[in-house]
Formats: structure tokens, sequence, C-alpha cells
């Protein structure tokens, strides 16, 4: 690395430099703690399923396509899982569920975080009335409890993906808004910042350059720990009958198909349980380890 | 060791402590051992990180574990084996046969309770007295240190660093002690808070007739109020003697090292000569005598043999390979101004 | 301090004109007519019109609004579209239920969250450690719908010990109050422990055992006041929790509670209803949000000196 | 500790699947004492056939032997006084005539009376009144209706009724909006005597004496009328049950009227507590863990569990409900008679009922609900994908740009939409499901904004249903499949103004003959009242409209 400085920009090669030892710290870290690898390694694993479903079961004729004379079969070696009151493979069903949940779940994420993160980023670098007036509209939103607020939303709009992408992220974006804010608020008046100012670098160009890549560790580790909420909050209002519907697989509709048949199949409820749990679990093992990683002060 | 021990407050014999963490293990004491008479006040001194505080913490029997560890070694209090004492034999001992002042008196303090209760607790734990017993001992015991009795229904956020100090060292004196551990009392204190609490922690002191372990690395402290000094480098004595003989008898090249680094009043031309190098990482001590990488007259053996105590006086001692019986007496080799 | 206490107090009332107002609009925009609704499948056309007429909702959303919320500053929730009752009357019958719900959660929340948090910090890496986080954990990951049908399926289908459904009695609350305390008690327990462990690492926690105090005392006396702070923090967010989950405990229970109220309420359309809900959630969770205030205030004293 | 840590969190998350296991197999907490003694002792009645219907109201077998009365683990103690009863729905409300809802007649028949009843042949019989006679009008029609009331009929505020609280009634049942249809044949009512009133209607009315057997027109007190009384909290009547309190979402109480007028049918057992279970397994537990007595509402998937348990009795008895896949005539190809046939042909009903209902129904051929009067199978086509084929050949489509969205407001549909789904796909026709809480699915389809849904509808009689499904008056409310035929309408008004009920048979009858050429709708199934009880009930029976008289029931 260092033989090629003399033709590099000495000053982008330390950045670049810095960046990578910064990250290699954290993966380093984050490798030490076990308990995270694990998280990572069930998210990792998740995805994977997710991914491969389609591989895996044929949508239409495995995931929704019913078979009555199989209906509530007990799990065994044909039906890992059992089948559903459809005559439906709950495996298959389980496994395309982690697909609708964990899309579900990163998109309304991401939704959240690009429309929270801007207005937390605006807020907290213009600060003044146009800080006040985004802020007193996220108390409003913060005043009622997120899940309560999903649930409101997505009933209005109706049970679709779209408008349970829209209730969710709405409900999560108060909390992004708020994290991007203090971590703008620590770092804005920081010198290098003004630094950047005095060499008249433009508004954007800061909140690009400087305040958001500094602002990453808390955003990181809230993502993760949403990622969970969202997911938990999707399952929730599945089984209120306000989430997807069927027969799209999905954890929290499966939970509360199978709560009928709790009785005689209760297996029904216990693998899209345990699925959730698991992934909910993962992601909030991964989440505390990348906090305690990002910034060991936290700890 | 063939002292008799009758008179001894403390007698610490080759005290190994160790702090193991996930990354490393890091040995804070290393053969330390330490003795103090009833009605003394030892100096203990030695730069951050040389087991200064461990050595207090071992005497209270209050090295957190994990991850401290005492590894081997003996501490004698007034008779009492400590390493071999019951918690419940600590909590009698502590605040009323030792008691420690800690070295900040901004956080020793628990913010969330009033200050005289705090004081009361010593005379409810170790003379079962009633609170309002308690009470009326804590306001005698503010009076002695200067603080107005009523004082003592605030909240430790109400009071300046030095009355805090004063509060703690009301604290540690309630019960009694036969010996108080004061870890560097005056350090984050203002430089005239400094002198006022130290002047007073020496009155109280001669007048409770109570012995000290001073823990510090201001030499002015010492000179002001030590009667014997240990001096501490990587976790064991390495110099030990009366205030006299380590400030004008001076023998090993770390002590010396220590008094070069203070600017000298009397002779303000002359040069400090700070001792080269830094303290040795405890978790990676260099083999022999851990000071050879930084002495000045560093031999072979120095990074190969740990060096034995060699005697100038019944109580004056040194560990360094510059040193035997027969050249100890006249210290030729080393000088001072 | 009342100053405050009025301060925040008044700081609440945008907050419910914002948050009632915002309900309003999703609801008005909802697809879904609340005369359907409520004249059901065998609804005539002209019964349908009349009955719209005679609830004002042919006229604008606002007027709508503002006609609601000038009753609501003189108290009165309004009247149920389906049932004709009011509003007020309809919650208040069922808050006892969800009161009733949240405080066993909470109860057995803290019963079990604090202990567990102090014991796995001073046991520190041992295996009560060890077990106690990861029942926190489990905690956190578990929903509370399943976890309340896994209790129903052990405790009222196999073993036949405790009712299923219902508020007949305080046994009716056993398992709504783990299944929704369970979440809360992770969340707390895992607070309590962290900042136990920061504490008990703090200068005056030597000091105290220092001065010869059995650790348990210092644990009790010292410690756990000064840990508190940060749980505290955590049980008025909980409340939060509480209350949404609330929602889908009630479902699972078949508690006659205001969560399931809501639900109910959304589905019908019953708008009046579901704002009053929303406005008793709402109203709960500040009330809650200024009481953990105040009680840092009483914990910390040098929060306190901040309010006055 | 990081891996002691680990290990306990494998070992954990495997023990959980593992505990539950053993939680999987069918647990009977509420097995009788005496599992040897011969299985079912009080077999269910089998459900009626669908044409003898009304004829036997499928009464249960008495209970052959004393059945233990309840199981170790439940409350050995009945309270032979009272008898709990589990919903699924809380009524709205407890007035008569502020809510249509099925939840609300249910109570209302416990705390009021009507001039008339249904009874268990689904045929409206006197109740409050005494004796009655049509006499002509002006035009010679038997439009005057003079009905006499027994005498001494106590409110249950103590109050004795007459005719002055019969006028009233009436009149405020006119502008209650929930209710108001039940009264549009009634012009006047005039008081002749005491207990005497005279009712004009417009023309002879074959509904009228139906209309004052709905709650609607359940008698309340005059006084409380203009009193402007709040039902809800004081809900004075006539029936049997007086109410005792009512806590919101959980339970209301009932207490025997002590001023009932009708002796003979004076309640057996005092008080009735009548509890909301909204979710269907969480009643059944309630049963079997002998919190509740009675379930109105049985969930299907209940039915083997409590069949196999003599300690219960399953009631499975024939309904007018009339389930069907509704496609909206109006839109191409639906428009095309063929099409609807095609589709109707194609689908397998008994599949439907199985997976939808658990098979605890029956197949609905007919246009309009069996076991009525003018029920006929007549041009009703049965499964037949060849001839379904045949169909669509007629059309002469192609069936692959049918696009069919299937609205669907709950989980019954939804299987019953997912059989369809597959079924439809052999034909060669591709049909989505679409989700929607009840108030959409009820505006949108109301207004027509669809292409198909599954829906239903419930009824005592032939002439409200078509009425209220075909009628094109009824178009943007409950006539979803927006037919307008002038000629079925006719018809439909002619059944109305017949009161000879041989004549209106034959009117019905041709009327749902016309519907079965048609096509209008596809008709699945018209499932079972589910309901159990605890076998030592006795007296319990239920209508074909799902109707019953807790007053009669008793404990063994």
């Amino acid at each position: 690395m260092t033989t090629q400085a003399t033709t590099v920009d000495a000053a982008a090669l330390t950045k670049k430099y810095k960046k990578q030892s910064q990250f290699s710290e954290v993966w380093r870290r984050l490798r030490k703690n076990k308990a995270a690898m694990l998280g990572l390694a069930i998210m990792i694993l998740l995805v994977g399923l997710a991914l491969a479903a389609p591989l895996i079961y044929d949508y239409d004729g495995d995931v929704i396509s019913q078979n009555i004379k199989n209906r509530l079969q007990p799990p065994s070696a044909a039906h890992p899982f059992g089948t559903d009151e459809m005559g439906r493979e709950i495996l298959a069903r389980v496994i395309w569920g982690a697909r609708t949940s964990l899309s579900i779940g990163f998109t309304a994420v991401l939704f959240a975080l690009i429309v929270g993160g801007t207005l937390g980023a605006i807020s907290g670098f213009y600060g003044g009335i146009v800080d006040n007036v985004i802020m007193r509209i996220m108390d409003i939103f913060l005043a009622v409890p997120g899940t309560l607020l999903a649930i409101t939303i997505a009933a209005a709009l109706g049970p679709s993906t779209i408008n349970l992408i829209i209730a969710l992220s709405i409900s999560s974006v108060p909390g992004f808004a708020r994290i991007v804010r203090g971590s703008v608020l620590t770092v804005r008046d920081v010198e290098y910042i003004e630094a950047a100012k005095a060499i008249g670098a433009s508004n954007g160009r800061i909140l690009l350059q400087h305040v958001i890549p500094n602002s990453l560790a808390p955003v990181i580790v809230h993502t993760t720990l949403n990622v969970a909420t969202i997911i938990l909050t999707i399952a929730g209002l599945s089984f209120l009958g306000l989430g997807i519907s069927a027969p799209t697989p999905e954890w929290g509709a499966m939970l509360s198909s199978g709560r009928t048949y709790l009785r005689n199949a209760s297996y029904y409820t216990m693998f899209p349980g345990l699925a959730i749990m698991t992934t909910i679990l993962a992601l909030n093992l991964l989440g505390d380890g990348l906090r305690d990683a990002l910034d060991p002060r936290l700890k | 060791m063939s002292e008799d021990n009758k008179d001894l407050m403390l007698n610490i014999d080759s005290l190994y402590v160790e702090y193991r963490t996930d990354d490393a293990i890091v040995k804070a004491l290393n053969g330390m051992s330490l003795q103090i008479r009833h009605g003394e006040t030892h100096g203990l001194v030695g730069e951050t990180g040389a087991g200064k505080t461990t050595t207090g913490l071992a005497i209270m029997k209050l090295i957190p574990d994990p991850p401290g560890v005492v590894v081997s070694g003996d501490i004698q209090l007034n008779y009492l084996d400590v390493q071999k004492a019951t918690e419940k034999q600590m909590e009698h001992v502590r605040g009323s046969v030792v008691s420690m002042i800690f070295q900040d008196p901004m956080t020793s303090l628990n913010p969330v309770m009033v200050v005289e209760d705090q004081i009361a607790e010593v005379f409810e734990q170790h003379e079962k007295v009633n609170h309002a017993e308690a009470i009326k001992r804590t306001h005698e015991m503010l009076e002695l240190v200067g603080i107005p009795a009523e004082r003592g229904k605030e909240y430790p956020h109400q009071f300046s660093g030095g009355m805090k100090q004063r509060v703690v060292i009301a604290m540690a004196l309630a019960g009694s002690p036969g010996l108080i551990i004061a870890d560097e009392p005056t350090t984050a204190l203002d430089v005239t808070i400094q002198a006022q609490v130290l002047k007073m922690m020496k009155d109280l002191k001669d007048r409770l007739g109570t012995a000290m372990l001073m823990i510090t690395h201001d030499l002015g402290i010492v000179a002001e109020i030590c009667d014997k000094v240990s001096v501490v480098y990587a976790g064991r004595v390495i110099e030990h003697g009366t205030l006299e003989d380590i400030f004008d008898r001076t023998r090993h090249p770390y002590t010396e090292g220590l008094f070069n680094s203070l600017p000298n009043l009397r002779d303000r031309k002359a040069m400090l000569k700070p001792i080269k190098g830094l303290m040795p990482d405890p978790a990676n001590l260099p083999g022999g005598c851990p000071f050879h990488p930084r002495c000045n007259y560093v031999m072979d053996i120095c990074s190969t043999e740990r060096a034995p105590r060699v005697y100038r006086t019944e109580e004056h001692y040194v560990a360094c390979h510059l040193y035997n019986a027969d050249n100890i007496q006249q210290g030729g080799m080393i000088q001072r101004d | 301090m009342w100053k405050y206490i009025g301060r925040r107090i008044l700081a609440l009332i945008p907050v419910i004109v914002g948050v009632t107002l915002l309900v309003y609009f999703i609801m008005s925009l909802a697809p879904g007519d609340p005369v359907k609704t409520i004249l059901g499948e065998q609804a005539t056309p002209e019964a349908i019109e009349s009955l719209r007429e005679e609830m004002g909702l042919n006229d604008p959303i606002i007027v709508q609004y503002v006609r609601w919320f000038g009753k609501l500053l003189q108290g009165d929730l309004g009247l149920s579209y389906k049932s004709k009752d009011s509003v007020s009357m309809e919650i208040a019958s069922r808050i006892p239920t969800t009161l009733k719900l949240s405080f066993s959660a909470m109860t057995i929340a803290i019963l079990f969250a604090i202990p567990l948090g102090i014991i796995a910090a001073v046991k520190q890496n041992s295996i009560i450690d060890g077990a106690s986080m990861f029942l926190a954990l489990l905690g956190v990951s578990i929903p509370i719908f399943w976890l309340g049908l896994l209790l129903i399926l052990l405790f009222s289908l196999r073993l036949g010990l405790l009712p299923s459904a219902g508020a007949q009695s305080w046994k009716s609350f056993i398992l709504p109050g783990i299944a929704l305390g369970f979440h809360s008690m992770a969340s707390i327990a895992r607070i309590t422990r962290s900042s136990m462990l920061e504490v008990i690492r703090q200068d005056y926690t030597r000091t105290a055992r220092a001065k010869g105090l059995p650790y348990r005392d210092v644990i009790q006396k010292h410690a756990l006041r000064n840990a508190l702070i940060p749980t505290v923090t955590v049980v008025g967010l909980q409340m939060g929790a509480l209350l949404s989950g609330s929602v889908l405990t009630e479902t699972v229970f078949s508690l006659p509670g205001i969560g399931r109220y809501m639900i109910q309420s959304i589905s019908g359309r019953d708008i009046p209803a579901v704002l009053g809900c929303i406005v008793v959630f709402t109203l709960t969770f500040s009330v809650v949000n200024l009481i953990v205030d105040l009680l840092y205030g009483f914990i910390d004293p040098r929060i306190r000196a901040q309010y006055s | 500790m990081k891996k002691s840590r680990l290990i306990s969190l494998v070992i954990a998350v495997l023990l959980i699947p593992a505990l539950i296991a053993g939680c999987g197999a069918p647990a009977q907490p509420a097995q009788p004492a005496a599992p040897a003694q011969p299985a079912q002792p009080a077999q269910p009645a089998e459900p009626a056939k669908p044409g003898e219907a009304p004829a036997e109201p499928a009464k249960p077998a008495e209970p052959a032997a004393p059945a233990a009365p309840a199981g170790e683990g439940m409350d050995p103690a009945v309270d032979a006084d009272t008898v709990v009863i589990a919903t699924a729905d809380e009524t709205p409300s407890l007035s008569t005539a502020g809510h249509n809802a099925v939840a609300g007649d249910y109570v209302n028949t416990l705390t009021h009376n009507g001039l008339f009843r249904i009874n268990a042949e689904l045929n409206p019989e006197p109740d409050l009144v005494a004796e009655y006679h049509t006499e002509k009008d002006d035009k010679g029609e038997d439009s005057i209706w003079i009905m006499k009331l027994h005498e001494n009929i106590g409110f249950s505020d103590g109050t004795i009724m007459n005719a002055d609280d019969v006028v009233a009634t009436l009149m405020y049942a006119k502008t209650q909006q929930n209710v108001a249809t039940y009264t549009k044949s009634v012009i006047t009512v005039e008081k002749v005597d005491d207990l005497t009133v005279k009712i004009t209607t417009d023309g002879p009315s074959a509904t009228l004496l139906y209309d004052l057997s709905h709650h609607g027109n359940y008698i309340l007190p005059k006084a409380l009328i203009e009193a402007d009384n709040d039902w809800n909290a004081n809900p004075v009547g006539a029936g049997a049950y007086k109410l005792v309190e009512w806590k919101r979402g959980e339970q209301i109480e009932f207490t025997a009227n002590e001023f009932y007028f009708n002796k003979e049918r004076t309640p057996k057992i005092k008080n009735v507590i009548w509890r909301i279970i909204p979710e269907g397994s969480a009643r059944t537990i309630a049963l079997e863990a002998g919190e509740v007595d009675y379930i109105i509402e049985l969930d299907s998937t209940s039915v083997p569990n409590l069949d196999a348990n003599p300690a219960f009795t399953v009631m499975k008895v024939p309904t007018a409900s009339h389930n069907w896949l509704t496609v909206n005539n109006e839109v191409v190809p639906f428009d095309d008679v063929n099409v609807r046939k095609a589709i109707n042909s194609a689908i397998n009903k008994e599949d439907v009922i199985e997976v939808s209902i658990n098979g605890m129904g029956e197949v609905a051929l007919s246009q309009t609900p069996n076991g009525m009067l003018g029920s006929t199978d007549e041009f009703a086509d049965p499964y037949d994908v060849a001839k379904a084929k045949e169909y669509l050949a007629a059309w002469g489509g192609d069936p692959a740009t049918i696009k069919l969205d299937m609205i669907c407001s709950n989980d019954t549909k939804r299987r019953a939409a997912e059989v369809i789904q597959a079924n439809l796909k052999e034909i060669g026709i591709t049909a989505n499901i679409v989700s929607m809480d009840l108030a959409t699915y009820l505006s949108e389809t109301a207004a027509g904004n669809f292409t198909g849904f599954i829906g239903g509808y419930t009824t005592n009689n032939m002439m409200s249903f078509l009425n209220g499904v075909f009628l094109s008056d009824n178009i943007n409310a409950s006539n979803k499949t927006r037919t307008n035929e002038p000629e079925l309408d006719a018809m439909i008004r002619e059944s109305f103004r017949t009161v000879d009920q041989d004549e209106r048979g034959k009117i019905l009858e041709a009327a749902t003959i016309f519907l079965n050429k048609e096509t209008p709708q596809m008709p699945l199934y018209q499932p079972w009242t589910l309901s159990a009880h605890k076998t030592n009930l006795l007296n319990t029976f239920i209508t074909g409209s799902g109707g019953f008289w807790v007053q009669e029931w008793a404990w063994q």
C-alpha cells in the first residue's frame, strides 16, 4: 500500500485506509462476539432460504395450491412440518414466508430510513424553524405507540403488501428521524465541519461527506433492530387480519389460521411461530453485537 | 521475613495479582511486599499503572473479581489474614480496621443519597447505633473535617470538590480505623485546596494516631507527610526506606530518575532529566528487572534475572543488580546533585 | 415542579390535535362505509342514505372533524356509529380490563425483571447471568400472540389450569399478563443488568463497600437506586409497548379491553370510537412518560434540581 | 461464559418444539370420568334432509342415559339457576330498533316479545297477539289487520302492555333507519280498544306477520319511547328475561322477568349469562373447561372433538343461510349466462364445503335457499366439468381472457375461494383472490365495484330473500349481482301481495326456476348451524333461521 503512496493523493489514501481499517476493526470486534456471529449466520441462512425459496418449492405448485386429501397431516418424513388446512406443505410456506417477511421488512425499513433519515438530517443540520416543524410533526407520530399507529394505518388502507409497507414505514419514520437528527447534532459542530464550512463547502456536500458517514453507527444499529420490530409487527398485523392476506404465505397469517386448529394440529402454529422467533432472535443478537462492535463505549 | 511482626499494622508479603481479560493477562502486582507499623505514615510512590491502587484494593479485599485474581502472597492486617478472611469478616474490618479514601471525590459519593446518611452508615454498620445517634455522630464528624453539620442534609452535587473530599475523609475516619489507605487523595483537587486537605489529613491522623498508607505519585506530598517510603515499579517495591533514606540516600536508578524528573527549586539551572521511555505494558512485562529497558546503568544480568533485595540498613533496601552487601553502604556510584 | 407539569400538559394539546386530525383523515380516506357496515348485507338504498344523513356523514370531513373536536373540548368523545352509545361510556366500561391487563403484565414484568437483572449483573458471566439474559433475549424475540397461543395450549388445553378467554376473575389475567409482560420483562431485565453493571463499577459503589457495608446492602441501598434511572426510562417506553401489545393480547385471550374495541371499531369504520381509543392511548402514553420524567427527579436529586 | 450461553440458547430453542410436540396430542381436559361407557349416548340429531328440514326442527335426541354432567377438570358445581351462553359477536345495542344484527336479535329475543314470532317451521305464529284476522279495505283487498293482545302482558318494569304501546312501537320503528324496512308495508296503526289494534297495510301483505316477528318491531312501553329512553341501559320489554348488567365486550347478564305473561313458557333457568368470546377455538375450550354451558356458534373444527365426548352434545341444524360466489352481471363477460353457468358447473361444491366449513353444510344448487316455501333445484346445474366446458364453448370466447377477482372478507370465504380458484383453472379461467375487511367489502360490493366475491344472505323466508338479493330496487345495496329483470321483479312483488300460502308458493317457485335458468350467481352451500352444549342441558333446539328459546331450556 505504502509503495503506491507516491502516485496517489496522500490525503485520499489516508482517508481510504482509515475507512478500511475502521471497517475491519468493527468486523474484528464483531467476529469475536459469538452471539452476534450466530445471529449473522442465522440471518444469512434465512436470507439464503428466502432467495432460494423458488428453487426449493414451487410457489404455484406447493405454496398456494391446495391438496384437500392431505389436509392437516402431522409432521412426517413426507411432510417435515406437516400440512395445513388446505393440505399445503407448511415447510414450503414457512420458507416462502421468510421471503415475504424479509422482503417487506427490509423494504419498509429502507423507506423509513430514507424518509426518516432525510428528515432527521435536514432537521438537525438546519435547525431553527425547519427543525421545529419537522420534529413537532414527528412528535405527533411518536405520541401514538408505533404498533398502534401501524395498525390504524394498515386497517384504514386495507390489506395489501404496498399498504402494509406504507403503514410500517410511516410508523418507523419518526424513530429514524430522531436518531439521525441526534447524531447530526453531535457531529454538526465538530471542528472539521467548521473547517469544511470555512473552505466553502456547500451544505449538501457537508451533509453527504461528513455528517452522514459519521451518523452511520447508530443508524446501522437502529436499522437492524428496527427490521426485527417491523417483522414482528408484520406478523402481528397479519395475525389480526390487517396485514398480508391469504393465500400469500406469511408467518403471522399462518399463525392466525393455525390458531383454529390449535387443539388437534398444534404443529401448525408451532413452525411459523418458531420462524418468527428465530428471525427476531437473530436480528437482536446481530443488532446488539453491532452496537458493541460499532461503539465500544456503549457497552 | 524474620521481622518481629508484633507492632505491624499491615504486612504484605510477596503479593501477586493479575487482571485476566479476554485479551490479555495484566500482571498488576509482582511480589509486592509492604510493612506498616501502628501510627506510621507510609508513602507508596510510583508512576500511574505501577500497581499502587491495586495494592490498596488488595488490602481491602476489594479487587474486582472478575477480572482481578490474587495469585499468591499474604496480607496480614492487624493479625487478620486477609486472603483467608471471609466476606463477613472483611465487612467487619472495612471501615473500622482499615478504610480507604479514593482518588476522585467527585465520583466517590453516591449521587442520590444525602451526605450525612452516607457517613452515618459507617456508625450504623460498625457501632450498631440507631440512625439518630449515627446522625449525631456524623454531625460531629462533619464539624471535625470543617463542614457545617447542617450541610449534611445536602446531596453530593451541591458540594465543591474539596468539600466532597472532606466528606470522604470524614467517612474514612468515622469508624476510627487503625489504618487509612489514601489513594491519591488530593490529585483531583485544586492546588490550594490540596494543601488544605493535606494539612487536615495530617492533623487528624496525628490526633487520632492512625496509620496511613499514602498512595501518591507526588514526592512533595511524600516529603510533607510520610515517615516511610516505598517506591513501586511494575507491581513491586524496588526501593524502601525512611523518608530520609529515600530522599537523601537514594540508591535505585528509578528512584533517582523520579527525583531527576522534578524541577529543582534550589537549583533552577539544573537540567530536568526525565526517565527515558515509558512504563512497560503490564500485560507484557520485560524479563528480568522490569526497569532494565529504561535504566541508564543496565547490565546483561538485568534482562534475565530479577534483582534480589539488598539491605543498606535494617529498613532501607533496594532491589537492583547494581548493589551488593559491599557497595550498598557507600552508594558511591549513584550520586544525586 | 407544578409549573413543569403544567407546561408538559399544555404541550399535550397540540399533540392530541395532531394525532386525532391524523387519524380522522386516515380513517376517512379508508375505503369502506360505516353505514353499510352497520346495516350489513341486508341494507336497502334508502336506509343507507337516511342513516348517512342522520350521522352527518354527508358533510365535508373537516366539518365533521371540527364538530367532533368541539365535543372533545367539552370532554365528550361523541357517539359510536355502531352502538349509538356514548364512546366515553363504551371506553370507560372497557378501561378496567385493559388496566388490569397492563397492570398484571407490568407487575409480572417488573417483579421478575428487576431481580433477574440485578442477579445477572451481580453474578456477571455466571450460569445464572447467561440463563437470565438468554431468557431476556427470548422475551424480546417471541411474538406476544404466539406466546399467548402456547400458554393457552399448555395451561388451558393441556393442563386445564387457567381460563383461556374472557375477564371473569383475576385468574383470567394470569396468562395474558405473562404473554404481554414477557416482552417488557425481557427489556427491563436487560437494561437493569447493564445499568447495574455500570453502577457496580462506579466509585461510589466501591466507597460503600469500603465502608464495610454487606454486599447485599451495597446493592440495595446504593447501586439499585442509581441503576433505576435507565430502568425507569425503559419501563416508561415499555408502557407504549404494552398498549400496543394489549391489542394483540386482548385478541388472543378474548379480553374485553380497549385494544380489541379499537380493532373492532377500525374494522367497522366507527371513527368516533377509533378516535376515542386513540385519544385514550395517547393520553395514557403521554401521562406515563410524564410520570417517568417526574420519577427521575424523585430518584435523582440532580435531575430534581433542574425541574424547579 | 459466552460458550455456555450459546449452548443454553441452542438447547432452549430446540426444547420449545419438543415441549409443544408433547402438547400436540389432542388433550381432553374434560374427559368424562368413565371413558368405558358406550360412546355417544347422546348422539346429536343428524341434520335433516334439506327438503324436510322445517318439518322436524332438529331436536336432539333425548339423552338416553344420564351422561356424566361434567368431566374431571371441569367446574363440578353446576349452578342449576344459571346458564352461560358463549357467542362470537357482541350485540351493537340492546335496543330493539337501533341495530339490525343477528347478535342483537338473540338478546332482544330474551328481553322482548313481538306480536308474532317465527316458529320452528319458519312460519310466523302469534306471540303477544292472542287472535287476529284480516278485513277488506274499500278496494276489497285484505289490507286491514285486527289484532287482539293477550291480557295482562307485563313489561319487565311491571307496567302492563296495552294497544297504545303497540301503536307507539310500530310508529317508532318506522322512524328507525336500521329497521324501518320491516314496517314499510304498514301505513297506519290505530288503537281500537285497550287490547286491540288495527293495522292497515299498503294492500294484501304476505310479509307483515314475518315483519312483526322481527326484533325491530318488538313491543316497547309507550311511556319510555316518549321519554327518549336509553334502551342500552334500560331495555324494558315483555320478554321472558330482563337485563341485569351489560359488561361491554365481556358479557350480558339476564334474569327471569317476573312479569312475563306466558305462564306456560316461563323460564326454567333463572339466570342467563351471555358471554362474548370472539375466537372459535376459545369458545370450545371454554365449554370443555366448564366455563360456559352452551355455544351458539360452534367452530366447525371443534365438532369431531366434542362429538366424541358424551358430556357434550353437538347440534347440526340446516340453515337458510345461502352462500355463493357472486359475479357482477353487468360486467362483460359475466353478463353472458353461458359464462355464469360454466363457472357454476365448474365448482366442486363438496370440496368447497369440506375446506371452507370442514364439511359442516349442504351443497346448494338452487339460486334460492332450500327448505323454504317455493324452494326447488329445478334447472340448477350440478358440478360437472364437462358441462362447464360445453357452456364455455356455447359462449365462444377464450376462457383465458376472463378476469375474475374474488373478494373475500374472512378466512372461511378465503378457503372457499381457494377451492374455486383451483376448480376454475381446470376450465381455463384464472381467478384471483382479493382480501378486504368487512367494511370495505360491504361498501365495494354494494357499489358494484367488483367482478366477483364470496358472499351470503340469511333470512327466514323466501320473499325477503328474493326481495333483498334479486329485486332491482336493491341494486347498489343488497342486490349485488345487480340483477335487473322486470319479469322477476313482478313475480317478487306479486308474492308479497299473495297472502294465500299455496298460491304464494307457486309464484316463489316460478321465481326460483327463473333464477336457476339465469344463474346470476354460483350457489355454494348452506352451512349447518353448529352449536354445542353440555349434554345435561335439556330442551335445546334451533330453528332453521338459527333462533332458539332459552326460556325452554332446563338442567337435567
